[in-house]
């Protein structure tokens, strides 16, 4: 007999707890070549501004230890644009959607919340506040706790009462749990941990910096300790709130160390990179192993880890 | 859009030989060869299970071929540089390899006979070799430079040789044919043969001067670029370059799915490090 | 000819800029039977308090990717039995030695501080601040830019004007420059750069964090792109500030780009584990580099990498 | 202190074989090999240049020799267990491996005959059967206890065998010898053999379980412990156990200079994940 490996997020329900990061399968396009995207929790699509958005120069990435840089900046096609061809075609595949969208100011994530609060089809949105505010000396949103939460409540007071919101957090700050806290009391109904650490590479040849940019986002499994002490910290204060956790997820046991720590659900993001059925095959042992562990159900494992402290 | 062919596979190292600078490495990957045409690439794994290498890397298909026995095989040509190619140059006939092949555009071949020019620096002339072939089948005249910083780094097997009606060779220390760079002789070949289209391949500043020559001469340009690739299959947008579209948009688009073969004339190249104005979203 | 590889700290003179990490060599009497300690630039001693520590229980450490955790809890023997036994050994040597040390309040800085005074033959003083500060809730005082410049200030009023005073920062926190420049005008005279981030493993068979105090300090090759842009940002705002830079260095190569960044000397931690004589290839290959490069003194590539701005 | 012989050096791994459940390994470790005690233990790199593995692992030397044509020999009995292990494991006769050695205290050798018992767990009976010969020599009567899981898990080599007087083995599923753990039989055979000394190898829970009963008949009780160890030469404090010094007092004491071999009786052995009351500097 096999185990009831379904999750649900802020009351949504998804058949498995393996999603994709956001950034790191574009709109599922691609995948779709290797496995039937049905076959995901659901696709989290790469972070959507209101313009179209042409993304920094290159050399956008560098490989590190474990690890690597990016420095995308957010290229993508615009609101309009995504919402013409993306959302329909995801909509046609079946696929549970989740969509991620990032801004500049507090108005865009209104902006962006008033687009997506009566489109068909989509399970949830994620909010991306690891973005620079215009407004404030490009200060990045979720490294403060009131400019955190004044992002997260223009998209809370903008999206009507159906559509789910998960608040992407930084771990790029001194206090995690305090900025959980603020974006939760400001409306989220759920968390996204981690994004990227702020990291940079030096070229030894060129001797400049390797990214365009200068600085870039570090992902991968050099990260993913930093991940679990995210998830285990804020899981520990906020008991209740659901979870996606994300960061250096490369295998099954990976994944159901994010889920001991207190995830609900496990983004897979560079690990895609190395391989593009990482997804799938994570998902498999993801299941054997919560099955072995001698679960009955996936939502039993999630926070295991501090059972200790409950007694 | 992703190649349609593109499949995830687990390839025998059927032989691993040096050749001057490179390593001559040949795959059996089954029905997949079929599928290669030239000018895509595979995207390999490197560094073993417990590798702190997390990215694939690329590499384009020297050949691909079915032999008689059904036995599908790939041939590669890899410059040992840094990590990642050290670890597969050093891999032994017999080691199993993960690699995603076909990937990318492939050359576009006329349907006419035509006069072509083959342009590659370094390893970038591992997939002349093939399309020269090919071009010839179609009754084309195939002339070849090949240009690198010194002899050793020029890779032209014999074999390939015999497919060409010309071969010029140029190094940066005149250690073997001309001293100087490819487009130093460029010109004078395309007057003389009277060139339709180039095919080149190779650093990203020797196809900026090929294409400057190329608008000079008003002739084709296909070049196969080479940006840093985390993915390999379009999802991660590490890969683009500026490059007008259909439309006449200039967007940052993807070499990996929408290349490495692009109308060089579409590229906007550039050494600085800011997107070029004029470009969509700037 | 061979180039000037020397370095100098707050005008303290060191022949080569390779040093120990604080805590990863003790206090250098174990490195000494592979390599004699004149050939460091200088050994940082483990972090001393002001009594004997017993340090947390085990396990203490969990490898990760490319790097590792550890919870040592700064185990050691206090400042009286280091004065005795271990400065005593060091300077016999003939080894430079930095004092690196911890304290649980603003006071015990202080105290350490007058302990060290008058203490022949020690270059620098560095002040380890990523510790938990009984007075205030046990936050670390490293996190807060008031609360480091105090620890910070109480050592500059009492150690005289002799030592120089390294103030050691953490990486977890929102804005490292705040810190930075907090306790520069707090009186320090250079600045170590990175401590550990805070992270966590959870053992997958015990379902339980795998260190005995769950969290523990991420450290390696892992870390490196945070080390770098570390030190990049403060080397950036504060150009005059001589930086011992940390974090994931096991080559020449990655010693380079900490220097390229800003670096006027590098620490080797964790690379020392896998291997006993890495401060000696180091600093063999860092020479090689720096002289291939065209440098004829080390002090010209510290911070090269910034070269394109200051035009 | 560190051992005064500790040496980090490349060596030849000479053969490796599956035995059981584990690999019998063989390093060719010149000089070395003369420096090496039963208890010692080596500090090995693994999985190669770009790995993602920081540390070195630990392991027991099982044997070491100096040939009479003048070569060191190293011998290892290696579990594959987690990545590390793995990768050692499935290393090649021919590769070069980079090991430090000899690492650690070593088992104390009485100087007058005496009785003494050797318990092993698992893997832990790899340096029981080089001391079983030392104590052999010296004229002591020798008595091994030896405990597993399962039967594939048993390690003991038909020439060690030879060695001891007598061999008990016990496994947890029954599969060879008794069923239970090694504890259960220990009480009788010291009686039966007037014991004077046990000399213990294996996981933490059995030596602690072996210093109840050592207590209780007042024997002397030598065991190498096994605490996770980042450095192994002493610098990094992860390998601490509490154990009572000769003054007294109880230090967090590191298992990898003053250890491995301390003496059991002397250990605070205890399964929370605390500090023990009355340890200095808590
Ligand atoms: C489309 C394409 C085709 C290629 N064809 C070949 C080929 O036929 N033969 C061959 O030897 N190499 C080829 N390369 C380069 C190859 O993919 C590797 O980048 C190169 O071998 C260096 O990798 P490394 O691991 O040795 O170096 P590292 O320095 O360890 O590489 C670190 C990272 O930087 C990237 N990188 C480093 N150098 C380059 C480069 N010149 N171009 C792009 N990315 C780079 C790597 O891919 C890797 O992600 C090709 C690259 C591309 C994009
Ligand atoms: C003094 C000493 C002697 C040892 N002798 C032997 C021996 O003779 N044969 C043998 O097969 N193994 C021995 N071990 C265990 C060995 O060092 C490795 O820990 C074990 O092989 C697991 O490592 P891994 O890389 O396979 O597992 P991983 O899970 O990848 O190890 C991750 C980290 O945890 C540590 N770790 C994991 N398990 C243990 C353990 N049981 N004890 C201590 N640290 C652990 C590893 O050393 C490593 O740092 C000994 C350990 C010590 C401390
Ligand atoms: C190339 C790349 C692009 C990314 N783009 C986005 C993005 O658009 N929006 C976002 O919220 N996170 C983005 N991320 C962060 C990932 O979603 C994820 O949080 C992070 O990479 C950690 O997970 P990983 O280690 O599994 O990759 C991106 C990451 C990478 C590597
Ligand atoms: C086992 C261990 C113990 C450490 N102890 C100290 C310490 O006592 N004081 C301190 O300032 N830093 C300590 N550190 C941090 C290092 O000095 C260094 O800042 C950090 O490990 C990053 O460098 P690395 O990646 O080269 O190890 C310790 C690190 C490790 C791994
Ligand atoms: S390499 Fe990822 S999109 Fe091209
Ligand atoms: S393992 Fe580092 S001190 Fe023992």
């Amino acid at each position: 007999m096999s185990i009831n490996f379904s999750t649900s997020i802020a009351g949504r329900f998804f058949p498995t707890p393996i999603f994709t990061a956001s950034g790191c399968a574009g709109s599922g396009k691609e995948l779709s070549q290797f496995f039937p995207l049905t076959s995901l929790g659901a696709i989290v699509t790469k972070s959507i501004m209101i313009k179209p958005r042409s993304g920094r120069a290159t050399p956008r990435m560098a490989e590190t230890p474990s690890g690597m840089l990016n420095s995308i900046g957010l290229q993508g096609p615009g609101i309009d644009l995504f919402l013409e061809n993306d959302i329909p075609w995801l909509r046609d595949q079946g696929a549970r959607i989740i969509v991620s969208i990032a801004g500049e100011s507090v108005e865009d994530y209104a902006v962006l919340a008033r687009r997506l609060r009566s489109v068909q089809g989509i399970s949830a949105l994620e909010v991306n506040i690891s973005c620079p505010n215009v407004e404030n000396r490009g200060q990045v949103f979720a490294c403060d706790p009131a400019t955190a939460a004044d992002a997260i409540s223009a998209v809370r007071r903008n999206i009507g009462g159906e559509l789910p919101i998960i608040a992407k957090l930084s771990p790029d700050v001194t206090d995690i749990v305090s900025i959980a806290k603020s974006v939760v009391d400001a409306g989220a109904d759920g968390l996204a941990l981690i994004n990227t650490l702020l990291g940079m590479v030096i070229d030894t040849n060129s001797m400049l910096p390797k990214l365009s940019q200068k600085t870039g986002g570090l992902s991968g499994p050099a990260v993913r300790p930093v991940a679990v002490r995210a998830i285990y910290q804020v899981r520990a204060a906020l008991p209740e709130i659901p979870i996606v956790g994300m960061g250096g997820v490369t295998s099954g046991r990976d994944a159901f160390e994010l889920v001991l720590a207190g995830a609900n659900a496990v983004s897979i993001g560079t690990a895609t990179f190395g391989d593009p059925l990482a997804a799938m095959s994570i998902t498999r042992e993801l299941e054997e192993i919560v099955e072995a562990r001698g679960f009955n159900n996936f939502s039993d494992a999630v926070g295991y880890a501090h059972r200790m402290e409950q007694v | 859009m992703i190649n349609s062919k593109a499949a995830s596979i687990k390839a025998e190292l059927i032989s691993n030989k040096k050749a001057g600078s490179y390593h001559h490495m040949v795959f059996s990957v089954g029905e997949l060869a079929a599928h290669c045409k030239p000018g895509n690439f595979v995207a390999i794994k490197v560094g073993g299970p417990t590798s702190a290498m997390v990215l694939r890397r690329a590499f384009a298909i020297y050949r691909a071929s079915m032999r008689s026995d059904g036995m599908g095989l790939l041939e590669l040509v890899v410059a040992p540089h840094g990590n990642g190619s050290k670890w597969l140059a050093a891999q032994e006939a017999g080691s199993v390899i993960d690699l995603i092949a076909p990937l990318g555009t492939s050359f576009g071949i006329p349907v006419q006979p035509v006069n072509a020019l083959l342009v590659g620096g370094g390893y970038g002339s591992a997939p002349l070799f093939a399309l020269a072939e090919t071009l010839k089948q179609r009754g084309c005249r195939v002339d070849m430079v090949l240009g690198a910083s010194t002899a050793a780094k020029i890779y032209a097997p014999l074999e390939g040789k015999r497919s060409v009606n010309s071969l010029t060779i140029t190094t940066d220390d005149g250690s073997a044919g001309t001293l100087g760079r490819v487009s130093d002789v460029l010109g004078q070949l395309i007057k003389e043969n009277e060139i339709d289209v180039i095919y080149s391949c190779g650093p990203m500043a020797m196809l900026q001067a090929i294409t400057e020559i190329s608008t000079a001469h008003d002739v084709v340009h296909q070049c196969s670029v080479e940006e840093s690739m985390a993915c390999g299959i379009g999802v991660c947008m590490t890969c683009v370059l500026p490059v007008e579209g259909d439309d006449g948009v200039v967007r940052m688009t993807r070499t990996c799915v929408d290349g490495p073969v692009m109308d060089g004339n579409k590229v906007l190249w550039s050494s600085s490090r800011e997107i070029p104005d004029g470009v969509w979203g700037k």
